[in-house]
This record gives C-alpha cells, sequence and structure tokens, in this order.
C-alpha cells in the first residue's frame, strides 16, 4: 500500500514514535485499540479518519452511556435517534422531521460564519430524510451585554442566522436568547429545523446494493474546518484560537439549489441513500452509510472536486466544507439523477461505490492511500464511563428561607428592572431579522410561547418551542432537567398544541471533572424522567461537551426543542389578551421559590438554592386541563410563567394585547 | 385568466405568490423557469420575492440577465400585467423596466414586519379595489429596500402620479418619499418592496393584499370583456 | 492580464454603510476619523493579451452587470 | 490627509460571490474572464498630518473593525 508521502505528513512509524495522534485528540489507549483494528500502525490520513469518527461530537464516547437512559420510541415514532433526524407520525400519512443541533465553537471564533453553516448543517439534516424543512428555530446564549465582546457576537451571530435562513427561504419562527455571565467567551448557538414529509418519502442514509455508485454533490472541498469535527468538542483555549482557519464558510444560495434538487431526486424514487455531509464531512458520511447497510465503501479522491490546488487525501476527508451531500443510487438511474442535478446548475461527481468487505478505502492519484474497517470506525469507538462526583456548591446550597430576602417595598421598580434584564427584555430586535412569514404558514409569529405554522392542505398545525432554564440545572440538574421538558410542553399546550416529541440539545462543560459529568448524569436523568411522564420521547438530537472558558464550565444547558400538534386552527392560542372584561386564571400553586429566580440574579448579582418544585403528577395535569379547555374553546389566551414569574407573565400578556389587566392577590 | 410566476435559482416566494393566486382568485397559475424565452401564453406575471442568484453582487443584478427576462421585456411592451414584488421590484429596476434602484436598508439590518401603506393612487390595474388614500396592512421583508432615484425621476413620478405606495406609518427603509411601490409609465408594470401574497388571510395577519390580485383579475376582464366581479 | 474594478456609490446618494463605520470608529476613540465611504473592489483575471480590447470589454462588463450607473460610478485599472 | 483601505476574502476562504459574478460575466459572453474575487474598498478622511501615526492608527482601526480577520485580509494606502 502506497504511503501518502507529503513533505508535511508524517509516516505511520513517526505518528506512532512522536505521538503525533494526540495533536488529533487520540489518546494512547485508544491509539493502541486502532493499530488492532487495522492489523498494523495506521498512516497519516487513516489516524486524522479515526481521529474524527472517535471524537465526542461524532461517537458521543463520553455521553452515549447516558443517552440510552431516554425514552427513545413511542406509538407515534417512525424514526428514532441515529439517522440525519428523528419523525414522528402526524396522522394522515403525514410526518414531522426535526433536529437541534450545536454550532458553539466555531461561532466564538467567527460569529457570523458559526451561525450560518449551523443553520446550513441542520437544514441539510432534514432534507436528507427526504423532509422539506418549513421552519427554523435557534436557542442562544451569551455573556453579559455590557461587554463589547458579546455585543460583537450577540450581533453577528443573529445576523449569520439572519443571513442564511432569510436567503434559502425558510422561516425563522422563534427559539430564545439568554444572557449570563457563565456563558462570557463561550456562547451557545443550537439551530434547530422541522421539516414535513409524507410517510412513502422517507429516506435513510444507507448505502445498500453492493456495487452500486457513489455520487458527491455540492460545491468543490476546500481546506476548510478541517479538523472541525475533533475542534468541536475541544475547550476554547488561546491555543485554539490559532485554529481560525477551521471556521467554514457557507452559502445559502448553493444550498437552496442542492436542497431543491435532493428533494426532486428523493421525489423520483431512485435514491437507495442519502446523506449530508455534516461534521467530518466526507469521512462521517462515507463510513455511517457504509456501516448502516453493513457493507464497505470505496472512495475515489481524484473523483472530488477540489476547490484548493493539491490538496492531500487528509485534507479531503476531513474538509467541512458545506453544502455537501452524499448519495447512492443504482447504476440505472445514474443518468436521471445527473439531469436532476444538471436542471439546478449543480453536477454529481461519481466518487465512488459500494463494497461488500465492509473497509472504507480510500483511493489518491490511483492508489490506496487509506484502508480502514467501517465497523471499527464508527461501532468500536470506546465508550468512557466517567467518574462523578456531586459538586461542593450543591452540598452547601440548600433550600433557601425566603425570609433571609430583603423585603422589595417599590414593586415597579422591581417589575420594570425584570423587564429591562435583557433576558426577559422584548427579542423583536432579534426576531425582526429574521424573515418568519416565508411560505405563507406562519399562524403565530416569533414573541408567544411557541410558533405555529401550519400544515399545507390541512387544518393541522405544528407548534415548536425551544427552552432551558440553566440556573435551575445548575442549581439542581435532574430537578432542572426535569422543569426544561416540562416548560416546552407547557408552551406548547399553552399555543393549543398536544405535545409530540423532543429533540435537546446537551450544552455541558467537560466530562474529565466529575462534578460536570455529575450535572450531565444528572440533568439526563431528570430529563428522561420528564419524557417518559409526559409522553414525549427524544428522537435526536446533539452533545456538545467541552464548554468552557478561563471560569470554568458554562452552566449546564440541556436545550429542549418541542414540537407539537395543533389538531385544528380554531385551537391555536397565544400569550396576548384579548377582550377587555374577560377573566384571568392561575392554575398551579405558588410558593415562595426564589431558588435561580430572575429576581435573584438581576437584584442580588446572585444563583444560589434551589429551583423550585416540580411534580410531574400535577404537571401532566395541569397540560391536560389547559388543552381540553382550550378544545372546548374556552380559552382566549394562555400563557406559562417562566422566568419573572407571575408580574412579568401578567405583563407579557398586557403588551401583547395592548390591554391592561387588575389583578388582586388574596394571599 | 392565466398566471405566470418566475422561478429563478435563488427565488423563495414563488411558492406564495403561486398560492395566492389560487386562493385569491382561483385563476389558472403556472411557474415558469429562468431558462423559458416565451411568456405569450401568459395574461400576468409574477416576479416573485426570494434571493435570485444569492442576491450576490446586487439584489437583482445577476438575474437580470436570465433568458426569461429577454421574453418578459417583450411580455410587458405588448401590455401583458407585472408585478415584481420585493426581489422582483430589485430585478424590474435592474432590469430598466422600472426606474431607481433599491439600496440596503438605511439601519443596515434586515427588517421583518407588518407595515402600513397608503394607496395613492387606484386608478391602476393593481389598485381599483381600494378607496384613495386608503391605509392597508402588507408587511415587509427584506435588507435592501431603500428606494433611490435621482430628483428629476421623482418629479416626473409625481408628476405622473406613479407612486402607487407610500409608507403610512414609520418609514422602515430610508426609502426617498416614503416610497414603497411604483408603476410604469403604460400603467401595466408595477413593482413593489412589500408582500401582498403574504397578506391574503386573516390567519396570517392581515387579507388586505387579496384585494389586488381581484383587481388584476378585474382589469383583465374588462380588457377582454368578461364579467367584473365589482 | 488583472483587471481590478472600483465601484463606489455616487456622491449625491446617501451612504448609510458608510455612516455607521464613522459612527462606530468615533465611539472606539478615533475621532481624527471624517467622512467614510464604502465600495466595492473586484479582481478580475483576463485570459487575453489585447489590451486595447480588454479595456473595452472591461468597460462593457461595469456597464451592464459590475456597477448600477443609476446609483454607482465605475473605474478600472488593467496591470 | 485621505487613507484608501482595501479588504479581500482570504484566498483559503470560499468566496461564493466572486464565483457567482464569474458565472454572470460567461453566461453573458465575457469567456476570458478567469478567477473574480470582491472585497471591500474603503476612502476614509484623516484629520491629522502626522503620517506615521496616521498609519499606525489605520492599522489599528483595520484590526478592530474595518476588516474581519478571520475571514479577510487588509492592505491601505495613505495619500
Amino acid at each position: 500500500m502506497a504511503q501518502q508521502l507529503t513533505a508535511k505528513e508524517p509516516t505511520a512509524d513517526q505518528i506512532a514514535e512522536q505521538k503525533v495522534y494526540r495533536q488529533f485528540g487520540v489518546t494512547d489507549e485508544e491509539y493502541e485499540k486502532i493499530c488492532g483494528f487495522m492489523g498494523r500502525k495506521p498512516n497519516y490520513v487513516e489516524i486524522g479518519v479515526f481521529s474524527v469518527m472517535w471524537s465526542e461530537h461524532c461517537a458521543y464516547k463520553n455521553s452515549k452511556p447516558l443517552l440510552r437512559r431516554f425514552p427513545t420510541t413511542g406509538d407515534k415514532v417512525l424514526m428514532g435517534p441515529g439517522e440525519g433526524a428523528g419523525i414522528v407520525d402526524i396522522g394522515d400519512n403525514q410526518a414531522v422531521v426535526f433536529k437541534i443541533e450545536s454550532h458553539n465553537h466555531p461561532s466564538a471564533v467567527e460569529p457570523y460564519q458559526g451561525a450560518a453553516t449551523g443553520v446550513g448543517g441542520i437544514i441539510r439534516d432534514i432534507f436528507s430524510m427526504g423532509a422539506r424543512p418549513v421552519a427554523l428555530l435557534n436557542s442562544l446564549r451569551f455573556g453579559k451585554l455590557e461587554s463589547s465582546r458579546v455585543k460583537y457576537l450577540f450581533e453577528h451571530v443573529v445576523s449569520g442566522i439572519a443571513g442564511y435562513g432569510n436567503c434559502i427561504g425558510i422561516p425563522t419562527v422563534g427559539g430564545e436568547v439568554t444572557f449570563d455571565e457563565s456563558y462570557e467567551g463561550n456562547p451557545l448557538v443550537n439551530a434547530m429545523c422541522v421539516g414535513l414529509i409524507d410517510h412513502d418519502q422517507i429516506q435513510r442514509g444507507v448505502a445498500s446494493g453492493i456495487g452500486n455508485p457513489v455520487f458527491y454533490v455540492g460545491p468543490a472541498t476546500g481546506r476548510d474546518g478541517i479538523h472541525g469535527a475533533t475542534f468541536a468538542s475541544e475547550e476554547i483555549t488561546a491555543e485554539t484560537e490559532a485554529k481560525r482557519s477551521a471556521v467554514q464558510v457557507g452559502d445559502p444560495f448553493m444550498e437552496k439549489l442542492v436542497m431543491e434538487a435532493c428533494l426532486e431526486l428523493i421525489a423520483s424514487g431512485i435514491v437507495v441513500g442519502i446523506q449530508d455531509m455534516g461534521a467530518a464531512g466526507l469521512t462521517c458520511s462515507s463510513s455511517e452509510m457504509a456501516s448502516k447497510a453493513g457493507n464497505g465503501m470505496e472512495l475515489n479522491l481524484d473523483q472530488v472536486p477540489q476547490r484548493e490546488v493539491g490538496m492531500t487525501a487528509y485534507e479531503m476527508m476531513l474538509s467541512e466544507s458545506q453544502e455537501r451531500m452524499l448519495f447512492v443510487v443504482r447504476p440505472e438511474h445514474e443518468e436521471q439523477a445527473r439531469a436532476i442535478f444538471a436542471r439546478w446548475g449543480l453536477d454529481c461527481h461519481k466518487a465512488g461505490r459500494v463494497t461488500d468487505d465492509g473497509r472504507l478505502r480510500l483511493i489518491h492519484h490511483g492508489e490506496v492511500v487509506g484502508d480502514m474497517p467501517v465497523r471499527a470506525l464508527v461501532d468500536e469507538c470506546p465508550v468512557y464511563h466517567k467518574p462523578s462526583k456531586v459538586p461542593a456548591y450543591y452540598e452547601l446550597g440548600g433550600e433557601l428561607d425566603s425570609a433571609d430576602y430583603p423585603e422589595y417595598e417599590e414593586l415597579n421598580t422591581v417589575l420594570e428592572g425584570l423587564l429591562a434584564s435583557p433576558s426577559i427584555a422584548s427579542k423583536e430586535w432579534v426576531y425582526s431579522q429574521y424573515d418568519y412569514m416565508v411560505r405563507t404558514s406562519t399562524y403565530v409569529r416569533p414573541g408567544s410561547d411557541a410558533a405555529i405554522v401550519g400544515v399545507p392542505g390541512t387544518r393541522k398545525a405544528l407548534a415548536m418551542t425551544t427552552d432551558c432554564n440553566s440556573k435551575y440545572v445548575y442549581l439542581d440538574p435532574e430537578v432542572g432537567g426535569r422543569i426544561a421538558v416540562a416548560e416546552a410542553a407547557r408552551n406548547l399546550v399553552c399555543s393549543g398544541a398536544e405535545p409530540l416529541a423532543v429533540t435537546d440539545n446537551l450544552n455541558f462543560g467537560s466530562p474529565e471533572k466529575p462534578e460536570i459529568f455529575w450535572q450531565l448524569e444528572k440533568a439526563v436523568d431528570g430529563m428522561a424522567e420528564a419524557c417518559r411522564f409526559l409522553n414525549t420521547p427524544v428522537i435526536g438530537g446533539n452533545v456538545s461537551l467541552y464548554n468552557e472558558n478561563a471560569k470554568g464550565a458554562i452552566y449546564p444547558t440541556p436545550v429542549v426543542g418541542m414540537v407539537g400538534l395543533v389538531s385544528d386552527l380554531d385551537h391555536i392560542t397565544t400569550q396576548s389578551f384579548r377582550a377587555e372584561g374577560d377573566v384571568i386564571l392561575l392554575l398551579g400553586d405558588t410558593r415562595a421559590e426564589f431558588g435561580g429566580s430572575e429576581l435573584q440574579s438581576v437584584f442580588l448579582g446572585t444563583t444560589e438554592g434551589r429551583p423550585p418544585v416540580l411534580d410531574l403528577v400535577t404537571e401532566k395535569r395541569l397540560q391536560e386541563t389547559v388543552l381540553t379547555a382550550i378544545r372546548a374553546g374556552l380559552v382566549e389566551s394562555a400563557h406559562d410563567l417562566s422566568e419573572g414569574g407571575l408580574a412579568v407573565a401578567l405583563s407579557e400578556s398586557c403588551i401583547g394585547g395592548g390591554v391592561g389587566a387588575n389583578v388582586s392577590l388574596t394571599t | 385568466m392565466h398566471f405566470g410566476v418566475l422561478v429563478f435559482p435563488g427565488s423563495n416566494c414563488d411558492i406564495d405568490c403561486y398560492k395566492a393566486v389560487e386562493d385569491t382568485i382561483q385563476q389558472t397559475v403556472e411557474y415558469v423557469w429562468h431558462t423559458e424565452t416565451d411568456l405569450s401564453r401568459f395574461d400576468a406575471v409574477l416576479v416573485p420575492g426570494g434571493f435570485s442568484y444569492g442576491d450576490y453582487l446586487r439584489c437583482g443584478a445577476i438575474a437580470r440577465f436570465a433568458p426569461v427576462m429577454g421574453a418578459l421585456q417583450e411580455f410587458a411592451a405588448r401590455g401583458g400585467y407585472v408585478l415584481g414584488i420585493c426581489n422582483g421590484f430589485q430585478i424590474l429596476t435592474e432590469a430598466g423596466l422600472l426606474p431607481g434602484a433599491l439600496l440596503r436598508n438605511q439601519s443596515l439590518k434586515f427588517r421583518c414586519h407588518s407595515t402600513l401603506l397608503r394607496v395613492e393612487n387606484t386608478q391602476t390595474a393593481f389598485t381599483s379595489l381600494y378607496e384613495p388614500g386608503e391605509e392597508i396592512d402588507i408587511p415587509i421583508a427584506h435588507g435592501e429596500g431603500n428606494y433611490y432615484c435621482d430628483e428629476e425621476t421623482l418629479a416626473e413620478l409625481r408628476r405622473e402620479n406613479r407612486i402607487v405606495f407610500r409608507y403610512a406609518g414609520e418609514n422602515p427603509n430610508g426609502s426617498i418619499d416614503g416610497i414603497a411601490g411604483i408603476i410604469n409609465r403604460a400603467g401595466n408594470v408595477l413593482g413593489m418592496m412589500p408582500h401582498p401574497e403574504r397578506a391574503v388571510h386573516l390567519r396570517l395577519g392581515s387579507d388586505d393584499g387579496s384585494r389586488m390580485f381581484a383587481a388584476i383579475l378585474n382589469a383583465w376582464r374588462e380588457t377582454h370583456g368578461a364579467a367584473v366581479n365589482r | 492580464m488583472k483587471a481590478t474594478v472600483y465601484v463606489t456609490i455616487k456622491e449625491s446618494v446617501l451612504d448609510p454603510q458608510g455612516n455607521a463605520v464613522q459612527g462606530a470608529l468615533h465611539s472606539m476613540g478615533f475621532d481624527e476619523v471624517g467622512k467614510v465611504r464604502i465600495g466595492k473592489y473586484m479582481e478580475l483575471e483576463l485570459d487575453t493579451d489585447n489590451r486595447a480590447e480588454a479595456e473595452e470589454r472591461l468597460r462593457a462588463m461595469c456597464e451592464k452587470l459590475l456597477a448600477n450607473t443609476v446609483v454607482e460610478d465605475f473605474r478600472y485599472e488593467i496591470a
């Protein structure tokens, strides 16, 4: 086998002696395992491919044991975790496809492109399943707005999301933005996409059919984002700052062409398998497609279009150039596929073929430069059971006695202070930069509890939201995890929808720290319990670890993306008060709970104590009551109480409806 | 009546225009690919919003050279109705079918929200079903909607009453004289930044836009002797 | 042969971007900055060695596509 | 004193706009056009006559605001 010898690439022996693999995040033990699977020392492109496939971002090696605790099945779940995105039945031979993914580290380095490519990537996951993307949401977290760096990141992340979503013509209808010191230097940019599909159009990313040709479609491959995958699961340090060339650039216009062409290809029925080249580009898509079909794949890198001269096999396999797809068709359908793409001004390149030897074989300049077992790449990454330890802040922190809190006399100034805090204040400045109306199906615009998008041709609609109060999760991960799921469900119910399923984005610090792994473990337990109880299974998601900055880990932020079904358009409800004389009802118990409250952080600058209590039994009954009342036509508006409690909720409902309210508090 | 909706690579609102024609006036409507060179079978052509060719270089700068644009020039010259919406308006100015140019919003930000428009001229094929000076609620969604023309052109537009819509409330983009939509001298080519196809149903927030599509149908029927639904 | 094209907004037309950049520079303490004008700068490789013809065709490119002569001025250099 | 700043996308970074303009020029019959790269071009009036200081502060302006040094290169001339 030829050794890929270029000046800068070390040989297999040099990789072993100088432990070059460590730069790629591969540990000594993992390197030994790789040599075992390979039966020899891996060369540069092979260790590069392994390092990406065995990264946290692709293999979830630290979080996989925990992800198994989520309920992922249900009578409506047509596709659970493992494919491009999960799929849930909504009746009449239709289904909803949705997923959330993070682009945190690239956005900290280059906010516009980091956020834009985050949107581009999640859209590809949806249409690679054969679904028509119908809505986008995003969940953003930044440091304190007073810092000019935060202002810069915030402004450019928002314009990156707007730039990409508006150009590709998918409405950005909802999400959330919060500001907290803990995200200083490590912003969170989670992008969610929702699509619609008919049952018979559902695709899978599989390379089946021995000998079938494998096609590459999309722009040429460049050196952008190389090691993007491992870069995403590494901490942001002064050293990663130097990896700035690793930023990918998005082209929403190209993605619109690739999306329309792929949907046309899928509708033609000739696609055997299709998958988008996301993190780790060609490497991840080729090995996963081969693995899911139990086959191998041979790639001829000479057929891969290159944007730059003299690219090595290593660079082409790890490049994260955007807007690229890999698909498999039977040989007799090759011309038909080419014609579809040509109509959209794209040409597709036959980059390889499906093989039966279970190997990922790479050919470059006519020679085999890489030969790896697919099963080892995709299924044999070691799984780590990290130690978990209760952090000191949790042991010391206990129930707060409300007597310890100063009595606030001037309630108006308190309310104004809360309404002015960036996390609570109106986000119109943000969402008015998003085209939330294109496709003329947006029935509830951003700014309410959940966004609602109609299902064309029916009286049904989809309600969607993203939620997570990371202060609660910090103070008690299990309770906080439960609250995140319950609150997302409440937002959908208040909009007239029945919650269907969850996609989650687990944004946590370094799992190497036992206290952080404890947060991850407990949060997953809490979320899993709430998902089971509220019958909203987890159908997919994303894990982003190593979110740390100079001061340590960010708050544990398990963002919950949830979609619900509005069975009839008349059930659509918003949070705004409607008519004078309407009666306001408050459901649920009010307790003196200040732990992790906005009042605490805005006025006292602390986050301590325990989060509010959540009893899942009463929560489920509360949600069922509200939904039943809405469906019976009794409810004019409904709003759930979250950050800022009753006072802020009442204010939001008044402001939204342009009316006032007389409220008497009988304690 | 037969409607054509042009589709450039990067057009997004072609679907919305198609649906609006079907929902509001139930006429036949057909997508027209950008390589088409014959529009003679159509009575009206909609140039939809979106980001044709990614809006690279300038909004509409590249779309203007698509093959279908030659056919559109002929179609307009023969008196066919042409409605350019948002990116469509930008393409019409780049192609010289309408005067002036659309520059970047003064706020330098993309803006998407409802706007109040005042109908300044109800004697056109597109606005005959509005009351003079009526204020209608039509949403906008653009980053380059700041209409500009030189003093001379502005005077001409005013003199010939060719300013069809002005922003009644706040001017969202800095357009000269609050201009939101203008019409050509012959009265058959209208360009506007707001999206009437997004205001055709109360569930979308307003249905003021549907009367534009009805007005086009009326105008066509009047010139073709068919019934008029006044 | 390499051509460089400069496209700038006409003096008579308000340049919001130029004003915004000036404001931002002032807020960063660069008070000596007066008027700022922002335009496009394009580098084109021309596969021809006939200088005169290149110049003529470059002018046509500018007038037809690269600049919107209603609101923009252009000039070009051929290296 | 007048300064001119040129900001261009780095060679290694994808320039979709340049590709689109090249394609458009080809479709208009200008086949001799090879690679097209599009950048920004800024004219700044500087109210100072200390050339060395102006040059230094101009560099700071470019690094801090005028260019996004992650994906763009810059150069400047002081007339």
